[in-house]
């Protein structure tokens, strides 16, 4: 049995940080080259197929802007 | 009647406490004043009415134990001596900035610095127009008897809770160390939580519930324009304290033509040097300021046009004659007599003070 | 009726609760009462005092410079006090540690030699007593009930016990000046 | 199986506490006094104390915290939320009452007070923040910073001669009779992140137990003062300020 | 000429202090002045003149240490702000009541409490009258521009060694973080071992040799009458000073009418109020005290006949208004314009202010 | 032999140190504070250090040891002894700085400064005596203060729920690495007297060393505030102080 | 002359540098000038703006409520400064991140795209010397060698390396604007 | 050979606290009756002859009123 997961971020209250990233153990996540109204470079789901729903990104995010979500498959 | 008692002006600081339904003591002893926390730690209320005395490691942490304890709706006090409160300046701004109420009492002694134990009246700018920094005012309460003491203790709450704002009770070595009757008043017992709930929980931090937001108390604020509205509303509070809470009494005014001015101790022994003078054939009057701040501006205000002379009598450099002179405003002259240092003049040399500056 | 007293002595002489009965015994009688104290930091061996107001009427000045009576237990006490009192007035002392009598001819001067008399009664505590009694023979500003009443004010109730003994020497006293 | 499917309420796993209100957090990106803040947040919704919960915030960076942790907020001045939480908690011995302190707070201006807290065994909570820096003033020297590093007011390092040594306040607050639980934790992974949080819910609850003060030190980046990115800093701290102050629990009664 | 450098005044401070000999100082970190340490320990000074820069664990830490610094006869300085220099209220008292010479500087904030920090002058009564408890004093300069802060902190020195009393620089957060042109001075060496001795050994603390009784520095005085004897003695010095180092400048106040009178930043910012009123045709002047204590009250009642008004600016709510009507004495209408919690006025809002009150 | 025959100038074997000066001490009779007093002044003179020797006096009974010792002193305020001798030394390097202090003085308001001056490693002298009693002000508690000792604020004994904990300061101060040398020490008898003084010395010594700060606690009696007569005093110290202070180096670097 | 500017925009674009160097560059050409930050905790993330005064004659007051220029790099900025340019004013702004355009009409107003250009001469870090060099392009207060020699004055000796790659950006960002 | 000793006592600054009296290995010494100037019961030599000189009493004076001199006999 594989889990499976996603993340939705709050965009325009990640801060790029890049915590997040260093911590996902499935090199799903990446900060966009784009930036939010706040200038900043944005967490978004680079590899939409590798996450697990680890949550280890939102653990360890400071500004408490990702939800994860989870299914067993 | 109720029973009268011979007691220390420290010691009624303390039995006031008790009785008016204080929630809280927090002190660090320092002469002439330790026997405020000395009686409290005798009459042991937390076995009573549940008050807290708790002796604290200094003055700073008393005071920002009070500011806890104010936070939390509670009838907080500490009390002190000249070089404590002088470490209490920066948390009595803090208390005043984040609109708290509670009573901080002055037995003042000699200064500057280390000084004397001996009675003063040398921290009346630090109380009256704020030791630590900011625009920010205490109403001070000038107690001139150890039934002051008593009295102004509930009355000091009263004010605080009503304006939410600190209260300071400045007294001096004399009234703090003298032992006159003292009669008691009718005990009031502590607030209850849900009394505190309905009187405070718009602003108190009693545990967040459903029905209302957080609560914070905090005297920050990054953006200046936001300071600065909470500036004017507290300007606007102290205009109202001022426009209502004056106190102040008056002996021989009616046909004075000269007037002394006086607070505390020396208001008492000015009252020998009326007598001194009306012997003499000199109409001499008193005004006592009860209030310091707000100050009885328009009392003294009114008896500008009969008088000839006024004196400021202190014990200190000359310090409320400041206050004294703005309303006189050249109206009328204005001397200053006083004595330093712990140094408590007589009846006898203050006359004579005064008969030199209207001669 | 007012009477303003100064009692001056070595601390540990019970200067101060000699002028607490004092007062306690002129409440006692329903006139009010100051009792002010020199004070100063612990450590011992200084001098003391008290100046204690009892008045029919309400009192001004805690403060005084002159007195109906001075009430002296030592040198520098007489030094410092023997000119405050009134003319008229009142001085007694203990000629005990005294090296240099009063002088004063227009006051009524009294001695007392309360620790001889506290030798005498086998009791060294109950010196202010003496002392007490020796001025209320004197002035008899408050009556001997009403001593005792403030005695009992006082004290705490579990040195009620010991009024007797104080009674008893303060009589001592009494008897011990004419 | 497509995104659409997953992001589904049902299987949420995790997301941010309720406790925490709407407001962006105003910290540098990648500052840790955001995770601690999320997981008090979580500890108090999980333990569901927010009627009874009173924090008290220091003055440093984390002055703010009453705009994030939806409770009742008391703001002490700088150094003194002990004396704050002694009283609140006398006063009011029902409720959960924690401070939430800088090192520059608690280590050096109100050592006096925390020092005194702890040893009268105040049943409050400690939470400790320890960055080895002054961040809100802008990267000054704190007790706590390491011999050699670099900050506003030691620019060539820090000596022990021109300023002392670091102080490791928290293994003399263990020591204290009044003291009940003394550790040291920190947020940079996942896995330390869920321990400092067991560790702050063990502390609430010891404080209804009247065991005594607990304390957590929370070591800590603040990239922003140290000039050193998110990521880095994290590293360095794992580098540099563990071997000093490693983690654990110094005292559990 | 010498070297013009772009700087804030906060680091002028550290530049002057360093370059005018100063020995020590100490501090602890607080916006808007941490500029000050920080400039201090870039520059090295222990290694060029031998100046000592330590980050103290607080505020009262500061000032004690800068208080030992003073009983040694050294030139000894701390800065810090609004809040920071409440904590230091008993500590200055004590400097002040020990007779020590030195330099405290406060980069004011607004307030009360934790506040803003953005610029204020909200300390004003603070500093004038006394934080701290007693009838101390404090010479308390006024700086208006970077290159006053450079300048004041050597003119603060000299003062505080020529009177033995602790000088204040009440600048605000525009002075301090402000960058604009300043000419650095000849610097002065730090004073020598043999030079202090010659100097200070009559009170200072630097080893008693056999040539002299050893000196102690303290405030203490247990017998009223040598306390007052002594508070008699601080109060003669004051007047001196009073007399002697009165200081401040006036602008267009030849033909005034109408008379600003405003402090620091806002001295500055009235000239362009002056400059706007000419050109309606309205003569108002300035005159700006650039010592707050002593105040120049000479000067203000030289100016009072020919005046139809006076206005005092101030970014506060209204202290040294104070000092202004007790000068004018009823002699001329004194209004008041202030802005607070950190906001700071516009000339054209100065203007507006000020026409309202002469209509 | 008479009397007369012994006592000549040549068979003098101890006398009053002409470094102490000729006033009445204002102590209490038998208070500790005097032997101290006597003993600093002897190593004072022994060491021939008088002109490079300042001593920064507390507030507390002590505050007047200006008036006994013929050295240059300050007087420090409540509890800020230290950061007056941290500026002292380091301005004048080559004097012998040392603070007195009492328990209050020291280990309650003075508790930042204490510290952080030895955590700072301060070439100082620092002479803390321990008499568990604030005995200036009348005899109130002070942090050192034992469990159930009467004072007059804690007149039913001290209670560690109401009053915290007594605190062993010194025990803290040993571990701050600026420390060089921490001992507790006593004058009761004439063995005692003899190795606070040589500790006092040695304490001096050191700080010409630049090794750190020399601490010297000296538990002591307090008569008068603890309502014992002197020499049944010493025996309740003896008996009550010793067990929970137990005397003797803690370091000695 | 007289010239009051404010630059606005984010922390970490280089604002307060700017700022100096063009006071720096004031002070070469021997004028009077004021540099006055708008400052704020450490925290990053906030807005930030100076305002800079060069004149030839003594500068009285350094606030500012109306400016000749303003350089604005945020919508915040543009939100809060657009109304305080002087009739006959500039306002330069970067369009990146600006969501509302400049609306004014007395006014010139002068587009610079400083992150495009800072990306063509491939360096991010040069983007405020790119918008200073628009500035001094549209308002020539201070000469290049005055702007030269006042970097020089702002850089620290071990970053002098650097004035090459600045004076170069400072042309690009001239040459970016008519 | 024994040591033979004696103290001379400043009677008017002991303060009569008896700590030198409780330190005496040779019960050489007492407190008078009769008080000082200040009300103290100061120090002598109630036994002469039993002083050996051996300072402990003046060592642990805290007033430092005692001087001890000593010879070999
Ligand atoms: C009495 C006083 N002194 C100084 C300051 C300035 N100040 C604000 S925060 C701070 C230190 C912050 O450092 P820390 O406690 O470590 O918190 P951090 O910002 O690192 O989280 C200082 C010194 C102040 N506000 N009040
Ligand atoms: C700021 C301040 N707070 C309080 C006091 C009052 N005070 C004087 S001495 C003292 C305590 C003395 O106790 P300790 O330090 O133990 O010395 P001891 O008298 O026992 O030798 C206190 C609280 C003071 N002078 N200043
Ligand atoms: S940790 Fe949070 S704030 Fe940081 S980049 Fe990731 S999502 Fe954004
Ligand atoms: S939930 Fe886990 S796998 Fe998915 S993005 Fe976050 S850290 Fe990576
Ligand atoms: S300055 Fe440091 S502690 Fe403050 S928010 Fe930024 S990273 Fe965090
Ligand atoms: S009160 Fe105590 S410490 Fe003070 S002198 Fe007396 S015995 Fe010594
Ligand atoms: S120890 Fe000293 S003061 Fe005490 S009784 Fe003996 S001689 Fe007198
Ligand atoms: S010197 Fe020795 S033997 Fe002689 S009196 Fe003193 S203690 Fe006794
Ligand atoms: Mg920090
Ligand atoms: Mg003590």
């Amino acid at each position: 049995m594989a889990l499976k997961g996603a993340i939705v971020v709050d965009t325009e209250k990640c801060k790029g940080c890049g915590v997040c990233v260093a911590n996902c153990p499935t090199n799903t996540i990446a900060l966009s080259k784009e930036v939010n109204s706040k200038g900043y470079n944005y967490l978004y789901m680079a590899n939409l197929d590798n996450c697990t729903g680890c949550t280890n990104c939102a653990t360890v995010c400071p500004d408490a802007v990702i939800t994860v979500y989870r299914v067993k498959i | 009647m109720a029973e009268k008692i011979l007691m220390k002006g420290n010691e009624a600081i303390a039995y006031a406490a008790i009785n008016c339904g204080c929630d809280g003591y927090f002190g660090y002893p320092i002469t002439p004043q330790s026997e405020v926390m000395e009686t409290l730690m005798k009459e042991k209320p937390w076995e009573s009415t549940g008050m807290v005395v708790l002796q604290a490691e200094s003055e700073t942490a008393s005071i920002n134990m009070v500011y806890g304890g104010a936070c939390c709706g509670k009838k907080v006090m500490t009390s002190s001596s000249s070089p404590g409160i002088s470490l209490m300046c920066e948390g009595i701004s803090y208390l005043a900035g984040s609109e708290l109420p509670c009573l901080v009492v002055n037995v003042m002694r000699g200064g500057p610095g280390l000084g004397t134990i001996q009675p003063s009246q040398g921290d009346y700018f630090q109380a009256t127009k704020g030791g630590g920094h900011g625009d920010y005012r205490t109403i001070v309460l000038a107690p001139a008897s150890a039934q002051d003491m008593y009295d102004f203790v509930d009355l000091a709450f009263e004010l605080a809770f009503k304006y939410r704002n600190p209260v300071m009770i400045l007294g001096d070595g004399v009234i703090g160390q003298m032992m006159e009757k003292v009669e008691l008043r009718p005990s009031k017992p502590r607030r209850t939580e849900a009394e505190i709930r309905e009187l405070c929980s718009s602003w108190a931090t009693i545990g967040k519930t459903a029905d209302r937001p957080a609560n914070t108390i905090t005297s920050l604020a990054l953006q200046a324009d936001v300071q600065e509205r909470f500036n004017i509303k507290l300007q606007k509070k102290y205009a109202e304290v001022e426009a209502n809470e004056v106190r102040y009494s008056t002996y021989k005014c009616e046909d004075a033509d000269h007037l002394i001015v006086a607070f505390g101790c020396m208001s008492r022994i000015c009252e020998n040097v009326v007598e001194i003078a009306r012997e003499n054939g000199i109409k001499l009057g008193i005004l006592r300021p009860i209030t310091l701040f707000p100050y009885p501006k328009d009392a003294l205000n009114a008896l500008v046009p009969q008088l000839k002379s006024i004196m400021s009598v202190e014990l200190n450099a000359g310090q409320m004659v400041e206050d004294i002179k703005l309303v006189a405003d050249g109206r009328v002259p204005v001397s200053f007599y006083g004595r330093q240092g712990g140094v408590v003049p007589s009846p006898e040399e203050i006359y004579d003070a005064f008969v030199k500056t209207i001669k | 009726m007012k009477e303003e007293i100064i009692i001056a002595g070595f601390g540990g002489q019970g200067v101060l609760s000699m002028g607490k009965i004092l007062a306690y015994g002129g409440i006692m009688q329903d006139q009010e009462v100051t009792w002010m104290p020199s004070y100063g930091p612990e450590m011992r061996g200084g001098t003391c005092n008290v100046s204690v107001i009892l008045s029919d009427n309400k009192i001004s000045s805690p403060i005084l410079s002159k007195f109906d009576t001075a009430i002296i237990l030592n040198q520098q006490s007489m030094d410092k006090f023997e000119n405050q009192v009134k003319p008229g007035g009142l001085l007694i002392y203990d000629p005990n540690g005294i090296t240099r009598h009063p002088e004063r001819k227009d006051i009524t001067i009294c001695k007392i030699a309360a620790v001889d008399e506290a030798a005498k009664i086998g009791n060294a505590k109950a010196y202010n007593m003496i002392i007490l009694g020796a001025y209320l023979k004197k002035k008899p500003v408050v009556s001997m009930e009403n001593v005792l009443k403030g005695l009992k004010k006082s004290l705490p109730p579990r040195h009620h016990n010991l009024i007797p003994m104080n009674e008893e020497a303060i009589k001592a006293g009494m008897d011990a000046v004419q | 199986m497509d995104i659409k499917d997953i992001i589904k309420p049902e299987n949420k796993v995790y997301g941010r506490t309720p406790l925490l209100k709407d407001a962006i957090l105003h910290y540098c990106p990648g500052c840790s006094h955001g995770v601690v803040h999320k997981i008090i947040a979580e500890v108090i919704e999980e333990m569901g104390i927010q009627d009874k919960t009173i924090g008290i915030s220091p003055v440093g960076c984390s002055v703010f915290a009453y705009n994030y942790i939806d409770i009742d907020w008391q703001q002490a001045a700088h150094g003194r939320a002990p004396a704050l939480a002694t009283a609140t908690k006398r006063l009011m011995p029902d409720k959960y009452v924690f401070t939430y302190q800088g090192d520059g707070d608690l280590a050096s201006i109100g050592t006096a007070e925390i020092m005194h807290a702890c040893n009268r065994g105040e049943n409050i909570v400690v939470i400790f923040i320890n960055n080895a820096i002054y961040g809100m003033t802008g990267g000054q020297m704190a007790p706590t910073t390491l011999l050699g590093q670099v900050t506003a007011t030691t620019p060539y390092g820090r000596k022990a001669e021109l300023n002392g040594y670091p102080l490791k306040i928290t293994e003399l607050i263990a020591q204290l009779e009044g003291t009940c639980y003394v550790t040291r934790q920190s947020v940079q992974n996942p896995g330390a992140v869920r321990k400092t949080k067991k560790a702050i819910q063990k502390a609430f609850e010891n404080s209804m137990m009247k065991k005594g003060t607990s304390f957590v030190e929370v070591v800590s980046t603040c990239n922003s003062g140290w000039k050193i990115p998110p990521v880095q800093a994290n590293k360095w701290m794992e580098d540099n300020m563990f071997p000093f102050y490693p983690l654990g629990d110094m005292k559990d009664r």
